[in-house]
């Protein structure tokens, strides 16, 4: 068991720093409420280092805190789909060789009505993203990007016409949880055509995590700071796997 | 303005008669034709408004039923189907739209008196031209009274709550903290809709839909804020998409100041149809013209889709467009609001110089256009402390360059749509930094054979080259090709081609002629 | 009662921001780890937007965490010694003349091995602070500064020795609780000679809050912000009452 | 370094005459003087070190015992006195260390043969003079080796939790972050100690004390940390306070890099006695000279404590004076940290120009010199997002002016101490901002009757004026009717004067002389 808290200028001094609006008028009153809530929150000590209005009614304060909280370290199961054992774009194409043997198919897209492209295409186009080749470039896959705003119906039709081994879906915009009901009615529709199993399912953007992506039926999630070599060293290990 | 940067006035102009030549082509073909949007635009104008009890909106209602009736009628026009049964039923435009909601169809008359019809048109043109004017004019005697009350440049901040009670008081306290210009954020999508939905709404993602009601209770809103602050509030909306005139329509009536409205936007961010948007901007922009209506235009995009150093060209050859297609549609130089962008990697060498340098570029070369410039999103990341460090480095290019229309990045661009405190931050640093830099702009000069010289010699020299490129190859075809923003776009595909509408020769649109004689367009 | 939560852009949408490090290497599951710990806190949702390794062993967070817990801002009592109800600089030579009808005496002095003079500065020198004139430009009062660095010891000889109304003392160096101990010792000090009731005992600050000076047996404490006509408007009602 | 604000040179070479003349007095004063501490510094460079029982050092042991002994006994120099017990007793330095330390009095030694004493006095400052030099050549070496792999300005960090040992960690972590010089915090008060503490300490208020073990601690945890990285650490200390010369003493030793030195911070800004401290800055500087130690010296002191704006003459004229004595000291430009700050009121109009006009002032005044530029603080508040973009414009005018040797703004300035978090930011945004205006320096010109141009103008016609009513007044008149920093010293009056020592006819210091020898002194 190895006890953590947050670390200021000395070891469990417990300082975290914290800033939020209170519908509140700026002044002594106001500096006190935010003192009385981040004390709340079951911090040991709060100063409230500045606060400034927003409007007559509005203001905000920063506050640093003193928590005496901690956490058992090595309790902590990471959510996230480690990028750190990951094989480069070469070590891919080899596995694929040894392991699988033919062509992996993969096709993606930004679905729904978000506009986002430029993550979907980090992963699949040529150029790829910050030195990471995307999927297209891989000699030993064949990679369909059809863009975004694709609707959930004419991905899967696509996915089953090119017979694909996987569908990769991106959502960016997460506003009133639009991308939980559009990842939600993609594997419902899945399931209702009865395909689901045929494909390893992955879904990816800013704020998709691992744990949300299973959560919704999907194999798995990859969020900010995935590159295609994460992704296709997942997606080629699965499918060897599931052969 | 002082020039520093000793751009070759000859390749300057050369850009501009290749912008010229390039559009040619493009206005011969928006001459011969109308949209669905245009028609309902046209309607708006004449009255049309309320929507039926499923929400379809009365313009909407009446360009379907006279496309319905007869797949070529639209040809002649949608104003003289409309007016005609406003003459023949004798009753007021409300009385004939609550009709026509309830399941009344235009196309059920025959056609009347045309004498009769065009006078009543005429009637409406001129009460529609009035209003419009007379917003217009309020808005100029506003900034003349409270002339040197606003930031220079104009503070640009935006509210998406999705919900226009929210919206609204998230935009006074924006004002309050200094904003000189509100944009209410749509909802994700709207510019797919092609209809504008009616009423008050409080349910958008991302943003709030753009209603008529939505902008006659903001502009009430930042109305009253301006008062108390004795500064002219600006209020913003989007006119891109597939209602491009009819949201430009609305603008003008419900006196917005400001209008996104861009001339490849739907093309290349949207997937709309290239002929109908084409079609569409030049509408729109008619309006915005006469009704004063600066236009934002939307280059930034190029930049946050593709690389913003090695595609900068991309923004000024974009600019140009945008330019000439304005200048068509009659809406001068000061209106122009042209778009560029602060996107560059955070972690090129020089990044700031190669910034300034385009953001001079542009203040030179369009010198009397309120340039709008885009602070940094893109590499925004959930450092919130970097991205304060990025945002003050904006703020002080864009008073160094002089700029018109800021808009203020916000620490938490990738994380969430701005929190009320997010946005004073964005204010109070913008204040700060260019209060502090004030005479740079008049103290500085450059080194002529130095970077920022050199960079903004090498992107007029690659602009020029693309639009050669673009000239050579025509623009639709070029559009095909993925030559703009490395997206390629089918001339006939993308949405809301079926929607495109050839003039017939009988084609009749008294609006359009009425705003083509007032800004003195000859086509 | 009036329930007030923090407010990002809803109302008690209970939206706060966070940062804070951690004795643990960066990744995935420091991100865990850091996320618990924010719901340990009884944030009902959080999000660690980014994170950053400080060395190989230590690792930075920013977070944003939604909370449900709330204050009633009615039961709310500032703490500070209000500043809405000062007179101006006029105002309370006015009152002097009319309540006390002669000269107030202050001294004052940053003490200890402080060596911040600029607050205490602020307050008596003559140019004031952000156009609020110091004590010594007021007609009706005489202010002496011993600047800084200086014992207690010396500063109560000298408060004894010019008759002084109030005394006024500045701390601004907190670390270690130095300004408690050395506020502690000077009351002490006046309590062994038996001088503490001749005087109003100001205490003032960035880090000092009215609260802690009367606890540690100061009449009063002035914080960041404050000018030299609150702690005159203070001084001068407190005398007027103590005749 | 190019010339870009067009300072009249005469008037330049005017000033540093006004600042010879100003000091040529004091010169005269010093070159009288001893103190205790330049006793005790000689004494520790002979090899005194440890302490007694109650923590007194041994050096003021010795010292304390000449002076008890015969009040007038250090004119002739402590160095006799304590050579003189060690050729009687024949034992090492550390026996007679220990010795001390366990009561014994060297007074209580009649003075012997002293040829011999001279000869062993010689065979220690030899011994002592290598193992500095030694250093320097260390030092020197290791920056060839890894030429190129320092950032340009120093990137200067402090640690300061007062615990030697969670200092080293900070440290450590800090230069991994990219720091490349490290400093460490005194605890609060320490110089107005006449004695430097003994051993390695963890418990500072704000700092931690400055011991020669807590020096070879972090000196060694540095020297690990580089060879890592591949890049010199760079080690700071305080040579400021009642102890300058021994501490600095204690640094050439233990191969610090950087000493905190300014010729008058002691008398304007800690009520030191202004003779004590004129006398003590000399022999300190003698020793940083020859260890090739960069000094620091305190101008921004003068701002935090006055209007950084209409004092910014002040820090100038300072600048001057600590040249001129620092040159006196045998001390070279290229070891002159000269110091300036960026402390504008943030709301004042132009303040961006006017701390660019500074900035740029320095460095073209002072070519040669590692000037050292300090953050903002004063107006550091507890708005930690303001203070970002605060710190973004210094670290900006710094890189834009070519700055020597940048000390860190924390965005928690007006908080607490530094957390290791508030560091890294610190890095992180100076590394950004100075990586993306990289090229400003030598890209971008000032209009010749511009903003920038005239501030800095103005400034050295002030700074002309205020020498020349100091060179009239005289120095020590005018630190005594409060001409510097607004303080008034009057001249027997402060800490330490007691400890002032005049030279005896039969003064005898070969460490002095030795040194005076090396640099080349005459005087
Ligand atoms: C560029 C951009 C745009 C551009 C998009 C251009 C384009 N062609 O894509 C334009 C201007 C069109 C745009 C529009 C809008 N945007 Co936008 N936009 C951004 C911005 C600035 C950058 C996104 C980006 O490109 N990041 C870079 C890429 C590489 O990162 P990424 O997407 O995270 O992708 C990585 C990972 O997530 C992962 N990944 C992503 N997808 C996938 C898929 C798979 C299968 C896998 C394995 C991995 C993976 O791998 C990638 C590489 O590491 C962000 C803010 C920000 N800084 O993040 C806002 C942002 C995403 N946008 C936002 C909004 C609200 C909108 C609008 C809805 C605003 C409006 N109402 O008009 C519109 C509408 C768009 C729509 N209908 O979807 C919000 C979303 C808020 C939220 N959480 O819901 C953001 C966060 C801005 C904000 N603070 O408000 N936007
Ligand atoms: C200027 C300054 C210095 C200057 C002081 C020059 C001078 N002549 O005063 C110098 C460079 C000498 C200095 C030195 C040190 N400083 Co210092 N310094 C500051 C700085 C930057 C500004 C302080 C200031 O002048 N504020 C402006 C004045 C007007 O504000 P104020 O003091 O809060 O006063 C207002 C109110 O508090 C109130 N008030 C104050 N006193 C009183 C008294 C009364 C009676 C009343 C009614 C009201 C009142 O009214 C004033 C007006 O509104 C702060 C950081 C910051 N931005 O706050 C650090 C800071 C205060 N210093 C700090 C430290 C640690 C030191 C050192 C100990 C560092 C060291 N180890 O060397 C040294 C040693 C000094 C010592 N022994 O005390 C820390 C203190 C940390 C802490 N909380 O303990 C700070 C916060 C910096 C930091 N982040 O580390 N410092
Ligand atoms: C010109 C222009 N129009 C419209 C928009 C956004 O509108 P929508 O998302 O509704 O298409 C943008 C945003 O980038 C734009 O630049
Ligand atoms: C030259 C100089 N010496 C020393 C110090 C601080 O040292 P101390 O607080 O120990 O006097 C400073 C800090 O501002 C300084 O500028």
């Amino acid at each position: 068991m190895k006890v953590v808290r947050p670390y200021g200028d000395t070891m469990d001094d417990g300082k975290v720093q914290l800033s939020f609006t209170l519908p509140v008028p700026d002044g002594a009153k106001g500096r006190e409420a935010a003192r009385k809530l981040v004390l709340s929150w079951g911090f040991k000590d709060c100063e409230v280092v500045h606060s400034n209005p927003l409007s007559a009614e509005y203001s905000m304060y920063v506050a640093y805190g003193k928590t005496e909280s901690s956490i058992d370290y090595d309790s902590v199961v990471a959510d996230e789909a480690s990028a750190d054992a990951s094989m480069d774009m070469d070590g891919v194409n080899e596995y694929i060789r040894q392991h699988i043997g033919r062509k992996v198919v993969i096709v993606g897209a930004c679905t729904g009505f978000d506009a986002h492209t430029v993550g979907i295409d980090a992963i699949i186009n040529m150029k790829g993203y910050n030195h990471h080749f995307g999927l297209e470039r891989y000699p030993e896959m064949e990679a369909f990007n059809l863009g975004a705003q694709v609707p959930n119906e004419r991905l899967i039709e696509y996915a089953i016409k090119v017979k694909a081994d996987a569908i990769l879906i991106s959502q960016v915009v997460t506003q009133k949880d639009t991308h939980i009901h559009n990842m939600t009615e993609f594997i419902e529709l899945l399931e209702a055509k009865g395909v689901r199993d045929k494909f390893i399912l992955v879904a990816g953007g800013p704020r998709i995590g691992n744990k949300l992506a299973v959560e919704l039926g999907f194999d798995v999630g990859f969020g900010r700071g995935a590159y295609a070599n994460d992704v296709a060293t997942y997606i080629v290990k699965k499918l060897a796997e599931k052969k | 303005m002082r020039n520093k940067l000793n751009l070759p006035a000859d390749r300057v102009a050369y850009a501009r008669s290749l912008a010229e030549r390039i559009t040619a082509p493009v206005q011969d073909f928006i001459d011969g034709h109308s949209s669905v949007t245009v028609e309902r635009a046209t309607l708006r104008l004449a009255g049309a408004d309320g929507a039926n009890s499923d929400g379809v909106p009365v313009p909407n209602l009446v360009v379907d039923r006279i496309r319905a009736a007869d797949p070529t009628a639209l040809e002649d026009g949608a104003t003289l189907r409309y007016v005609n049964a406003l003459v023949k039923t004798g009753g007021t435009v409300q009385a004939l739209n609550d009709k026509i909601a309830a399941g009344f169809d235009v196309t059920s008359m025959s056609l009347g008196d045309r004498k009769a019809i065009e006078a009543k048109a005429d009637e409406l043109v001129a009460a529609s031209l009035r209003r419009v004017k007379e917003n217009r004019g309020f808005r100029e005697g506003k900034l003349e009274e409270w002339k040197g009350r606003n930031n220079s440049p104009l503070l640009y901040l935006i509210v998406a709550t999705g919900n226009i009670y929210e919206d609204v008081k998230q935009a006074a306290a924006a004002a309050e903290q200094g904003a000189d210009v509100i944009a209410v954020i749509r909802t994700t999508a709207q510019s797919l809709l092609d209809y504008v939905p009616y009423g008050a709404t409080t349910e958008g993602f991302g943003g709030t839909f753009a209603t008529q009601e939505n902008f006659r209770i903001m502009r009430a809103a930042l109305d009253e804020v301006g008062e108390k602050q004795r500064r002219y509030i600006r209020l913003t909306n989007y006119a891109s998409g597939l209602c491009m005139p009819e949201i430009a329509a609305m603008g003008a009536v419900e006196r917005l100041d400001m209008m996104l409205n861009d001339s490849m936007y739907g093309i290349l961010f949207r997937d709309i149809n290239m002929y109908r948007t084409f079609v569409d901007q030049k509408f729109s922009r008619m309006i915005n013209a006469y009704a004063g209506i600066i236009i934002n235009t939307g280059e930034d995009n190029y930049l946050t889709t593709s690389d913003a150093f090695e595609k900068a060209y991309t923004v000024l050859a974009s600019q140009f467009l945008n330019e000439r297609f304005a200048f068509q549609a009659g809406l001068e130089a000061r209106f122009q609001g042209l778009g560029h962008a602060f996107e560059m990697d955070p972690t090129i060498k020089n990044g700031f110089m190669y910034e300034l340098a385009e953001a001079q570029m542009a203040r030179e070369i369009f010198p009397e256009h309120p340039l709008k410039y885009m602070p940094p999103t893109k590499f925004m990341s959930g450092d919130i402390f970097k991205g304060v460090a990025m945002n003050t480095l904006f703020n002080f290019v864009s008073k160094a360059t002089d700029q018109g229309i800021h808009l203020l990045g916000m620490l938490t661009e990738a994380i969430h749509t701005p929190f009320m405190m997010d946005r004073f931050l964005a204010v109070d640093n913008a204040r700060y930094v260019m209060n502090y830099v004030d005479g740079f702009y008049d103290d500085i000069e450059f080194k002529q054979d130095g970077i920022v010289v050199g960079r903004a010699h090498q992107v007029l020299k690659e602009t020029i080259d693309f639009m050669e490129l673009v000239e050579k190859t025509g623009m639709f075809d070029a559009i095909e090709q993925g030559l703009f923003a490395e997206v390629k776009r089918p001339k006939d595909g993308g949405k809301g081609f079926e929607g495109l509408v050839k003039k017939g020769p009988a084609y009749y649109n008294p609006f359009e002629s009425g705003l083509m004689r007032e800004l003195g367009l000859k086509r």
